[in-house]
């Protein structure tokens, strides 16, 4: 195969491109089906099983019971989607995820916002 | 002849439909971002649009990517507000401008922008939660033209397309035979990051070069590709695309009547504007 | 780097599937049509396409009017063949040939066409039915790439915005660096009507010319506006534009290797051309 | 109302443009419905009632009833949309929806197809 330019990236931002996209189809789908509350209940009741029945891999379904965001990204969840999981289904908000990510506190996460205002 | 009289652009954070759900529009942490809305429906008492054509950017509700659109229109009659699992809660539904919208996404197509069609949507927080800080009593006076671009999978189109895209739907507006009056409305932004190791990203000092470009120099940012806008303003600030739509739906130059800059709300640098043109 | 080696155009008339569903290809009725089929098929053997990329238009199986499409390609891993209610027997699935979709897919964004992205996608007769003709034993030895043109609601992508779609595939092919060679297909057409008063409407002088402008004179049909088409063609003979995508492909001159006109099959002028680049 | 240009017109060629699809849009989506086995069945064990299901008015209820080609062409029907009804659900051919529409028999109806030819 000859070779290709290397994709440009930008630190800290990954970028959901037809590389993700592939590789996140099937659990992108289950995220979207948590646009449904039923759905939500469904997943909540046996996360395994809901996870086995949209076909995902066994990396997608470790990082889905693991709550691992940034690994859930690395398996192709599109933000948007992933959204859907964190907001709806485990309650958690954009500052939750946003310390989960960076390995601060949510307090700090929060003032780190602040002080960006400044 | 149809006319915009104005342009609204303002963000649409999730977190805006919980707080207008509780009341806290006057909480400390929620205030400077609602003040910055009584100027604009004292101005919205005065023109009274007939219409509100908004560009947006769906996130998962209405389009998946087993059909991802890049450009999407509504024709239908009535638009419905949907649990998005983001916990907001649900919208009356929206009437939509029938005539206007198949006019406007025929000349679209005829000016070789490749629509979809859609005759049938849920309109997500994007579009609904712009409609609510307008009219907070939900009681819609006016009728909707809704317009999505795709910011779900890069690339992106391009931000010079976009606002091409803007300056087609002004021209379909233009040669519309009744006297309608449209404001149009782009939503989304401005600087914010969800994902990754930079979540919490925010780029003020971009986010005003941009406002401002929004009235002195309206394509500036069109130099930009889909990359360097998420350098610049983090992955989600890309929804200033849609600003660039709405932005392309007026040629000439346009006032500021309002402006407001208040970071943060949520992870975002929540903006909003309303022009007028000169 | 990939190479377009040759752009094969037919008739894709349901009734054909339920020929070959009956083994009908000697009937006297079916014959003139079938017959064209064996050239193609030995140069198939002997060039051995590695990709089939195919324009046609869906009729309402993978889409329908709530989200229309202008123009979308698939990037799936498989597709499958669906029941379309005109009692065609299904085929097997076919295999995507997803680096080359999605490589096209972002080169087309990046050229301005507002593509509508599949990764979940049914193929109607339009895609099947010429690759049954192309391989009776259905046993796929090529990976697919689909894309659709809409020509289910008025006014469509013109027939010059078509051509310039197949333009910018083949810009996109040249610049996929693999060795992949590629078969274009175009299918649908050629002077046809199925509804209204003009049903049964054919017409063989416009067929012929059109058949020889996409070997003398490629973009003469991007003359004709759709309404033209409809005029000049009939209704669904405005397929044409899949044939125009395809044709568009190859910059420069092309030979004709296998040329084919019997009327009718169904209420359709059954045409049928292998063109090889120059 | 400021009076629009009349629209371009041909002959005995119906065009699915935006009014079609405004008017047709329940119509067109109960044929769509009939990719479906399952869907098709339903409909023939209560046409009434199928119809009523997808929300068609009066009129569009009678032309599916009736069998009346040009009518559900007026009433909003796009061809692909009605193929499926009368191919899938009630076994007609092309050459019967012809010769119902341009009131020839079926034998003339397809004559005239391979005079077209010579
Ligand atoms: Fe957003
Ligand atoms: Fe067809």
């Amino acid at each position: 195969m000859i070779p290709r330019p290397p994709k440009r990236t930008i630190p800290g931002a990954p970028i959901f491109d037809s590389e993700a996209a592939r590789r996140g189809y099937l659990l992108n789908k289950m995220c979207y089906s948590f646009n449904s509350k039923a759905n939500r209940d469904d997943f909540l009741r046996d996360e395994r099983s809901y996870c086995e029945k949209f076909g995902l891999d066994q990396s997608q379904t470790t990082a889905i019971l693991e709550r691992d965001v940034l690994s859930l990204i690395r398996v192709g969840g599109g933000v948007y989607f992933l959204g859907k999981l964190a907001s709806g289904v485990l309650g958690l908000d954009m500052q939750d995820i946003g310390a989960l990510q960076t390995g601060m506190t949510k307090e700090e996460f929060k003032a780190k916002l602040v002080a960006s205002g400044k | 002849m149809a006319k915009v009289v104005g342009i609204m652009t303002t963000s649409h954070v999730p977190l805006i439909g919980k707080a207008i759900h509780l009341g806290l529009q006057q909480d400390p942490y929620w205030k400077p971002f609602f003040d910055g809305f009584p100027p604009i429906r004292e101005w919205l008492e005065k023109v009274k649009p007939d219409v509100v054509l908004a560009c947006y950017n769906d996130h998962g509700l209405n389009f998946f990517l087993d059909k991802q659109p890049t450009f999407a229109i509504g024709t239908a009659a009535t638009y419905t507000s949907e649990d998005e699992g983001w916990g907001i809660p649900t919208m009356p539904e929206f009437p939509g401008a029938e005539d206007l919208s198949w006019h406007v996404r025929d000349s679209l197509v005829r000016d070789d922008f490749d629509m979809v069609t859609c005759q049938e949507m849920s309109v997500d927080h994007a579009f609904t939660i712009p409609m609510a800080l307008l009219w907070p009593d939900q009681k819609w006076p006016v009728k909707v033209v809704p317009v999505c671009v795709n910011t779900v999978i890069f690339p992106l189109p391009s931000a010079r397309r976009c606002y091409k895209l803007g300056e087609a739907i002004g021209r379909a507006i233009a040669n519309f035979p009744e006297d309608t009056k449209i404001l149009v409305i782009g939503t989304g932004g401005l600087s914010h990051q969800l994902e990754g190791e930079r979540a919490g990203f925010i780029n003020k000092e971009f986010d005003l070069q941009f406002m401002d470009s929004m009235v002195t120099d309206p394509q500036w940012a069109t130099q930009f590709s889909d990359l360097d806008l998420v350098e610049q303003t983090g992955n989600e600030g890309v929804e200033l695309l849609n600003w660039l739509v709405a932005r392309g739906t007026i040629p000439g130059p346009v006032r500021v009547v309002h402006s407001n800059l208040h970071i943060p709300i949520s992870n975002t640098a929540a903006a909003t504007m309303l022009l007028e043109p000169v």
